[in-house]
């Protein structure tokens, strides 16, 4: 073996050796291999049209979202105003841009934390299987599941009143027991996986043993799951503040935006129509992202 | 037997594999026969095709499968020009019957085992006779065949779902079901690998007395060497989708002609002493979307010469009825090759 | 199997336990005094101090669990903070039509989805496949509240051609039916979409199995591999998703009760949420939950039946 | 010397450990997987084990390392009674003693590279004193000992080939230089030449570490070829059990005659009468009582229903648990 | 589309009733219109005017010092559902039971000054009161706590239960209530006086202003609202015809008094300053309404007539705050409840605001909350409506008070004028007091004011409307089909 090859593993296992799984080269090579799926790609373009417009929002909307001008209200799509003005005379355009800020933020938002809290739980869950502790986890996850999502979410919100962080939290705190469904059942298998047999051989700490071997192994259908909340997240914002239990106005959500165009749906209708093809094409790209997403992990879809 | 007209006669066979822009060549100009009850043991390394080779007779390939030449006569009749309607109606399970490789799968997990061996019955009586027979006759047919392979306790089985059978309860179940008198070509494939040696062993005595009593004829593909030189009549040699050596079981274990053959019997522990060496082939069987020029086994073979590198070896016939597809066979003569 | 059913249908009552337990507590997590709240400014002392007793909302919290769990065991949901109706009775006059909803959009998607799904997988690439892609591509992207809107907008504002308000109870059958159209086809349009998809995806797959290959190789006739052994295997995803599509469906329903002024279960949370009623927030969470967890059960045991290898822990 | 002597194991199986059974009462089905077995592993040997599939091959060896909970009995190594350990010496036994899996890839995180893989007994031992380098050279010296190509380090496990994938798990038992190494079926799912490669690749570690085997197979041709002593079990006991040229050479329980007969010999002149054996494996949930092989033996006798023959000695180390020889021995006395 | 019978009438109404039990109404704007079909008073408001007209009393004395009031009933009034002629007993006991205080009505501010009711014989009451009632005619008597219950049928049933079977003897009984869902009402065939041409009623809650819109364009109503920017398309629709009449009710925005930051007069006069209530108004109303300029609404006699106008001057409002020592601006947590026109002008009023450097934040508060944090004085600022009758005191008397004031604005010259202007009967000095006390009001800047709004109807133009009250309160006894 040349020096120089055996300097470029040696290298490359330096990068490798490190003990913290590897998650973020995990996640590339799932963005990669989703770029990859048939779909895929459209749906990853979308998603990142969306996070660039949510994070440069101020820069390329071309007005303010919450500038009125009452005397130009209710204009129809325009030069001036691309989509035309809501019932403020506030640029519609803007507002979907902004509103797209306030979806990625509640969407991310919830599904960061329903699905850490969900995995945690569910990983500690599945790895006590049989102890006192599983048992009151699955009860929890059992009962907070047997309630319909929204109607939950919404009595939470009701109660706690209607704001872009108690939104995130009544959405996360109806979702994390999906997560740590899918994190328990995942632990109980990988569990019994001879490569944590050979672990535990070895004389590894259960700490180690489930952050190095038993995590990373039960992310693949968390991850996809995550695609699909991400969008569901999405409906459940604007349908919250549809009811006006979401986001305070001002804020520009498109849930928002499609009340203010149901209220005045006989004056001007495509008030309603722009963030329903907001939510519309949002949906689109997360589903086809996070059938990508599906497909890239399962092995055995990606044999075909 | 009818030497001029064999039960199954495939010539030139030659299958593709089409997974996306790769072209996977499973099968390559593979031609054989075989006669009225006799048992063709076929044996070569995993994925070298044998199950394709299987699959391609029944007419059960995958889409992606794509036969690009060849023939296969069965009893005179051209089967990869047969309608699927008389595959159905004609030949699938009622002349030819397979016994598939996983059985793991093999059975519908949301039926019965009763519902569906009746099922398959009463297909195969509605296809043969017309007449239409009582729930029980099938019952007591399916409970027939399940003991004939062993199953202790069949009638109460027979309401079991395939879970609550073990894989090697299921082999049998499968094989109860191929295992019918009528047949005239049992396509085996690796049909006793899920089971356990002694019953192993009694799943081949029921296979080799059919093929006595019946004529049936049996494709048996294994890679268990010895279970194939206590079963078969001939064997067939297979490497990476091409017929290596064929012949009679004592020709081919006796006096292997082809070099892959006499390096697969001498890795067998059961031929050598305790201590002692095994043989171990070299590289890896190759890809076969990217098979070497030449003869398919060169780079892994101690006698490769020029020529292997430049032709392929057709199949010629060593000895009679002996066949093997290398450029040495031509000068070594009868010779027992030996590798070591 | 029996056994499962029980374990199935025992475990129900932990977890109902629970769901009340959430359900009270909600009151702990509203921010001020909640008589006050549920009585808005007018209330004046007397009328507070009554209905803190009559909610026993002056005991310590222990008692005031015990008082709400014996009360929903005597089928007592207590009484409407705003109208003095018992939750009971608001509660019987919502719920059929919240369940006509529910069984027609759903019971017709699902019918129609898993038609349109085995069917399109069987025939791949004919038009009905095309159209289930359409179809399922429609659903995933216009959310029901969303497509409730656009149906109002698209059938009663541009073409007023279909009854946007209520139930249609005056109407006589019809009148019901008429009123059932466009908030059935909003929620269920997505449902046709999923469903269809769902079991297209896992028809495909079973298709391709190593039993139907058995099924096949032995000669079964076509129909009977398709419409029999291979459909079986293929329903089972898609009777657990029906089984969870409940709790969603109870969730869009809030929705389109809203936008059709339907006077359902989902409009009764919804205006006494806003009317701070929680007695009846209370009571209506948890009938839609039981409602939820009822379909759950049934999904779960029908699952039992068209999946023999269930086990219940 | 022994290295290894187990006395009376035995290791249970539970079944229905939900909490709504547990609430039911439902009977906890018990699977027998092991059931009280005794032998002694000498140094520098190997040990087949032989037996069909579930008749708990597996479970004892890992009741060894102790991933599985032994219900009784103990295991001495170098006279430490294994199931006895506090952490500390377990993870010091655990170092010594090492396990090539059955299921090759299974027992390999698909998120780890090889070079990771097999680092990870070495940095646990070491524990931030080894640094990178050395850490890699070790790798590298691993690999190469079993035939590998340096870059496989950099390579994640699904993209080896079975009989390399074998090779890797080898290279990682071996990274500690254990005294102890039990291999379970090491050459199961293996082609025939690449599964000779690993025959030869494990013989030659043993000449040069002198590592002690437990070789489990139900491969006999195998273990007749590898193992120096052989056990034969049989639904959770040992049948039979000595040299391993004694064995074959002298076949005293009808159940390793009908192993041993069934076994299909390539030679063909070789003639063999098979002895069929008739019945279902019977359940390890519900054993038969008395001796478990009764349902099946061809010599099956009226005692065997109800008294549970014990291990005899049949002379020089030769022991087998049959009543047809039990019944010799009583008359000889 | 479906259409109605001609007997059926289909009116939208915003909510659903809580009680048909009038001692307990809550609401006025909800409840009103149905109540008085339901049920009649001794006398009422003639249909379409302010002006008091006898009802279920014929004729009525008043004592020199106004205390004692002796009335003479009408004879061979039948209440509903069988309960029998409405007799003297029925208004003894539909009047005492509000004070008593077991009963606990919340509507027994009303009534605080009676002392006792007489029965002198079968067609008599003689109401006795500890002093003068001013607004007893005005205020009380025509409106929910003075109409008469059945006694029969509400002491048997309890308010509970009569709260759901009302028994009056109005032009309507009720034929069903499904909470939530419809009020049905069926014309009684025993009404004393003209029988109602429509035959039934049905009054449907309907929140939202577009889901009504929508209604009335399918047919689904014959009578109900509109947003107000919808409001013009109807105008011009020639299948509907509109009605509206000026609003009886006063919206303004609040300041918190007795916390920083508007403590301080002169930041609430910046405030006054910095919006421009035109612009706001517009925005809410679309034009529909005028500005307000004081508390009470134009229509009132005591309206004070030469109010101030206060126009946009952020020049101003920025040196008031520089004196108040803010030149930079401060920040305002302004309340709203839910509804549209208070959003809208909070929306507007936020971005006014900004331009004096004045950081508004907008909280939007579902009704029940937004009452409790409000009258707590929990907010700087909330944008609130009273509903008015045309007695100016029903109005400004919560800002003498203690509840229902959240701006926590104390005067006692203006309590004192309240107090006053309560027992004054001459309308000279009753108008003096009023407008004084309006003056206090407007000087203490606790307030801006926004708008009176406006109250409009749509109906489809086969429907006759009747007389309509100045408020725009509906008469659906009068109404028929064309
Ligand atoms: N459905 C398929 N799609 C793609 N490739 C396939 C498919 N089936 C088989 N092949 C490829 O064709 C080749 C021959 O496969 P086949 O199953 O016939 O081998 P085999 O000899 O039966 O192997 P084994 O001993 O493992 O059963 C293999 O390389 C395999 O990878
Ligand atoms: N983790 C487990 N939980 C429950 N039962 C188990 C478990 N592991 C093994 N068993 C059961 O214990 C018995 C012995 O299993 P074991 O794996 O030891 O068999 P084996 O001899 O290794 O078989 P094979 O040759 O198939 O590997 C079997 O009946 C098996 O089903
Ligand atoms: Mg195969
Ligand atoms: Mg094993």
């Amino acid at each position: 073996m040349n020096t120089t090859s055996s300097k470029r593993i040696s290298d490359q296992m330096n990068r490798q050796m490190s003990l913290t799984p590897r998650w973020t080269e995990t996640l590339i090579m799932a963005f990669q291999s989703v770029a990859k799926v048939k779909g895929g790609l459209i749906g990853a373009i979308f998603i990142s049209v969306m996070l660039l417009s949510a994070i440069c929002a101020q820069w390329i909307s071309p007005y303010d979202p919450n500038a009125q001008n009452i005397i130009q209200r209710f204009t129809g799509p325009g030069t001036a105003h691309l989509l035309g003005t809501d019932y403020l005379g506030r640029d519609i355009l803007s507002r979907i841009i902004y509103g797209c800020r306030i979806a990625v933020l509640v969407a991310f938002g919830a599904v960061s934390l329903s699905s850490i809290i969900g995995v945690f739980l569910g990983v500690m869950a599945g790895y006590n299987e049989g102890k006192k502790f599983d048992y009151f986890i699955i009860w929890l996850f059992d009962i907070v599941r047997s309630f319909p999502q929204i109607i939950l979410a919404l009595a939470i919100v009701a109660v706690m009143g209607p704001s872009l962080v108690n939104v995130v939290v009544a959405l996360a705190f109806t979702a994390f027991p999906f997560y740590g469904r899918i994190a328990r059942a995942q632990t109980l298998s990988v569990k019994e996986a001879d490569y944590v047999k050979a672990a535990e051989a070895m004389g590894q700490k259960p700490l180690t043993i489930i952050l190095r071997h038993i995590t990373p192994n039960i992310m693949a259908p968390v991850i996809v799951c995550l695609g699909m909340d991400m969008a569901t997240m999405i409906i459940w914002e604007s349908g919250l503040s549809f009811l006006g239990l979401g986001v305070r106005p001002p804020t520009a959500s498109w849930g928002i935006m499609l009340r203010n165009g149901y209220k005045y749906i006989q004056v001007s209708p495509w008030m309603i129509l722009w963030p329903a093809v907001a939510i519309a094409l949002s949906m689109i790209a997360f589903s086809l992202f996070s059938e990508g997403l599906r497909v890239a992990l399962d092995p055995k879809e990606r044999e075909r | 037997m009818n030497k001029e007209n064999p039960l199954l006669e495939v010539s030139n066979l030659t299958l593709d594999y089409r997974l996306g822009k790769k072209r996977m060549r499973a099968l390559d100009r593979v031609s054989f026969q075989l006669e009225k009850g006799e048992i063709l043991g076929v044996a070569g390394e995993s994925g070298c095709g044998k199950s394709t080779l299987g699959l391609s007779i029944i007419k059960l390939l995958p889409k992606i499968a794509e036969i690009k030449r060849g023939e296969i006569l069965f009893e005179g009749r051209d089967l990869l020009n047969t309608s699927e309607n008389d595959m159905n109606r004609k030949i699938r399970g009622q002349k030819i019957s397979m016994i598939f490789q996983n059985p793991q799968n093999a059975l519908n997990p949301v039926f019965t085992i009763g519902k569906q061996m009746t099922d398959i019955l009463r297909a195969q009586s509605k296809y043969k006779n017309k007449k239409m027979r009582s729930s029980r006759f099938f019952r007591d047919q399916a409970i027939g065949r399940l003991k004939s392979t062993g199953i202790a306790d069949p009638s109460a089985r027979l309401s079991n779902y395939p879970y609550e059978f073990s894989g090697g309860m299921k082999q049998r179940v499968m094989i109860g079901m191929a295992l019918s008198s009528g047949t005239s070509l049992l396509l085996a494939d690796e049909a006793t690998t899920a089971l356990d040696v002694t019953i192993e062993a009694q799943i081949n005595r029921l296979i080799s007395d059919l093929a006595a009593q019946y004529g049936t004829s049996v494709l048996y593909v294994s890679h268990n060497l010895g279970v194939l030189a206590e079963l078969a009549d001939r064997i067939m040699i297979m490497y990476a989708g091409r017929i290596f050596e064929m012949g009679t079981t004592t020709d081919v274990f006796d006096s292997p002609s082809h070099p892959y053959s006499a390096a697969l019997l001498e890795s067998l522990p059961s031929r050598q002493a305790r201590g002692k060496r095994l043989l171990s082939i070299p590289g890896i069987v190759p890809p076969l979307d990217n098979l070497p020029q030449g003869c398919s086994f060169h780079p892994r073979c101690k006698f490769a010469e020029d020529i292997c590198k430049r032709e392929v070896p057709p199949l010629e016939q060593v000895t009679d009825g002996h066949f093997s597809a290398c450029f040495l066979d031509n000068k070594r003569g009868r010779k027992r090759l030996k590798w070591i | 199997m029996l056994k499962y059913i029980i374990k199935r249908v025992l475990w129900v009552i932990p977890t109902l336990l629970g769901v009340l337990i959430i359900l009270f507590s909600l009151t702990y997590l509203m921010p001020g005094d909640p008589a006050s709240a549920m009585l808005g400014p007018r209330a004046t002392p007397e009328l507070v101090e009554e209905l803190n007793n009559r909610l026993h909302l002056n005991e310590n919290m222990p008692t005031r669990l015990g008082y709400y769990l014996l009360g929903v065991v005597k089928g007592d949901l207590g009484t409407s903070v705003w109208s003095g109706h018992s939750v009971s009775s608001l509660i019987s006059s919502s719920l059929p039509h919240t369940a006509l909803l529910a069984v027609s959009s759903l019971g017709v998607a699902a019918v129609i989805g898993v038609f349109l799904g085995a069917f399109s997988a069987i025939r791949q690439n004919s038009p009905i496949s095309r159209f289930v892609t359409i179809v399922s591509l429609l659903g995933v992207a216009v959310p029901d509240f969303v497509a409730a809107l656009l149906l109002v907008l698209l059938f009663c504002v541009k073409f007023p051609i279909l009854p946007s308000i209520g139930a249609g109870t005056d109407g006589g059958i019809l009148g019901i039916a008429t009123h059932l159209i466009l908030p059935a086809t909003a929620l269920g349009i997505g449902w046709v979409g999923y469903l269809s998809r769902l079991t297209r995806e896992s028809m495909v797959d079973v298709l391709d199995s190593d039993y139907i290959r058995t099924a096949k190789a032995f000669a079964l006739p076509q129909r009977s591999i398709a419409y029999v052994y291979a459909l079986k295997n293929a329903i089972i995803p898609t009777i657990t998703v029906i089984g969870l599509g409940v709790g969603k469906l109870l969730g869009g329903a809030v929705f389109v009760e809203i936008i059709f002024n339907r006077p359902g279960l989902g409009k009764m949370i919804v205006d006494a949420v806003y009317a701070r009623d929680f007695p009846v927030v209370q009571g209506g969470i948890l009938v839609a939950t039981i409602l939820f967890v009822l379909a759950n059960l049934l999904a779960d045991i029908s699952y039992g039946f068209v999946n023999p290898q269930i086990q219940y822990d | 010397m022994d290295l290894i002597e187990i006395n009376h194991l035995k290791t249970y199986f539970y079944q229905n450990k939900g909490f709504l059974s547990k609430l039911f009462g439902e009977g906890l089905k018990t699977i027998h997987a092991v059931d009280d077995v005794s032998l002694t592993i000498k140094k520098g040997r190997t040990f087949g084990l032989v037996g069909e599939s579930g008749c708990g091959k597996s479970t004892l060896g890992q009741s060894i390392f102790r991933l599985v909970k032994a219900q009784s009995g103990e295991i001495l190594f170098q006279g430490q009674d294994v199931l006895q350990m506090d952490p500390k010496t377990l993870m010091a036994f655990r170092q010594q003693a090492q396990l090539i899996f059955q299921d090759q890839y299974g027992c390999m995180n698909p998120r780890m590279t090889v070079g990771q893989i097999i680092a990870e007994p070495l940095m646990m031992r070491e524990k931030g004193k080894i640094d990178n380098q050395s850490l890699f050279d070790e790798v590298i010296r691993l690999l190469q000992a079993v035939n590998l190509d340096p870059e496989s380090a950099t390579k994640f496990p699904n993209e080896f080939s079975g009989g390399q994938a074998r090779r890797i798990g080898v290279a990682r038992a071996i990274a500690l230089t254990p005294v102890f190494i039990m291999a379970d079926e090491p050459t199961s799912g293996l082609d025939i030449s690449t599964a000779a490669t690993i025959l030869n690749l494990m013989q030659d570690l043993q000449d040069k570490l002198n590592i002690t085997y437990l070789w489990v197979s139900h491969n006999l041709n195998q273990v007749k070829y590898m193992s120096d002593d052989m056990a034969v079990m049989y639904l959770g006991k040992i049948v039979e059990m000595g040299q391993t040229k004694d064995i074959f050479r002298e076949m005293a329980h009808p159940y390793t005659k009908a192993l041993i007969s069934a076994v299909p010999q390539v030679s063909i002149n070789q003639q063999k009468e098979t002895i069929f054996l008739e019945g279902e494996i019977p359940s390890p949930i519900h054993p038969p009582s008395g001796c478990r092989f009764r349902t099946r033996c061809p010599q099956v006798m009226k005692r065997c229903k109800t008294h549970e023959p014990a291990l005899i000695d049949l002379g020089s180390g030769h022991l087998c648990a049959c009543h047809l020889h039990t019944v010799n021995q009583e008359t000889n006395n | 589309s479906e259409s109605a019978g001609k007997g059926e009438l289909k009116i939208a109404m915003w909510e659903d009733v809580s009680t048909f039990d009038p001692g307990w109404m809550t609401s006025a704007e909800r409840e009103l219109v149905i109540m008085s079909c339901l049920y009649n008073g001794l006398v009422k408001y003639k249909e379409g005017t302010w002006d008091i007209v006898p009802d279920l009393a014929e004729s009525w004395e008043i004592s020199p010092d106004g205390k004692i009031i002796t009335f003479k009933l009408r004879k061979g009034v039948q209440f509903h559902k069988g309960f029998g002629e409405m007799t003297a007993e029925d208004v003894k006991y539909s009047y005492e039971r509000i004070i008593d205080p077991a009963v606990k009505s919340p509507e027994k501010g009303q009534w605080e000054l009676l002392d006792h009711v007489d029965v002198v014989d079968k067609y008599t009451a003689k109401l006795f009161f500890k002093s003068k009632k001013v607004t007893l005619f005005t205020s009380v008597l025509p409106m929910n706590t003075g109409f008469i219950v059945s006694k029969k049928a509400a002491e048997s049933m309890g308010h509970e239960k009569f709260g759901k079977n009302p028994v009056g003897t109005g032009p309507y009984e009720l034929a069903s209530w499904e909470p939530k869902q419809h009020v049905k009402l069926e014309a009684f065939n025993k009404y004393w006086g003209q029988t109602p041409k429509i035959n039934k009623i049905t009054f449907l809650p309907i929140v939202e202003d577009s889901t009504c819109e929508t209604a009335l364009k399918t047919g689904e109503i014959q009578v109900g609202r509109s947003s107000m920017i919808t409001f013009g398309s109807f105008k011009k629709d020639s299948k509907f015809k509109v009605y509206s009449k000026p609003a009886l009710k006063t919206y303004w925005l609040g300041m918190t008094v007795n916390k920083p930051p508007f403590d301080k007069l002169e930041l609430r006069q910046a405030f006054r300053y910095a919006v421009n209530v035109d612009s706001i108004v517009e925005a809410a109303f679309y034009g529909t309404a005028k500005r307000a300029n004081t508390l009470l609404p134009p229509g009132l006699p005591d309206y004070w007539a030469e109010a101030p106008v206060y126009k946009q001057d952020i020049a101003k409002a920025k040196s008031l705050m520089k004196k108040a020592g803010k030149p930079d601006g401060f920040t305002v947590k302004l309340f709203v409840p839910a509804n549209d026109a208070e959003r809208i002008m909070a929306e507007v009023i936020k971005a006014d605001a900004a331009k004096a450097g004045i950081e508004v934040i907008i909280e939007v508060k579902e009704i029940g909350a937004f009452n409790e944090a409000a009258n707590k004085g929990q907010t700087d600022a909330y944008i609130q409506f009273y509903t008015s009758t045309i007695d100016p005191n029903y109005i400004m008397q919560w800002f003498a008070g203690e509840s229902w004031n959240p701006s926590q604005w104390r005067n006692a010259e203006f309590t004192a004028l309240i107090k006053a202007g309560a027992s004054e009967s001459d309308p000279q000095k009753r108008n003096q007091i009023y407008v004084d006390a309006q003056k206090i009001a407007d000087k203490d800047a606790w307030a801006i004011w926004l708008t009176h709004g406006t109250k409009f109807w749509i109906a489809q133009n086969t429907v006759n409307m009747g007389s309509i009250y100045p408020n725009g309160r509906l008469a659906p006894w009068e109404m028929s089909f064309k």
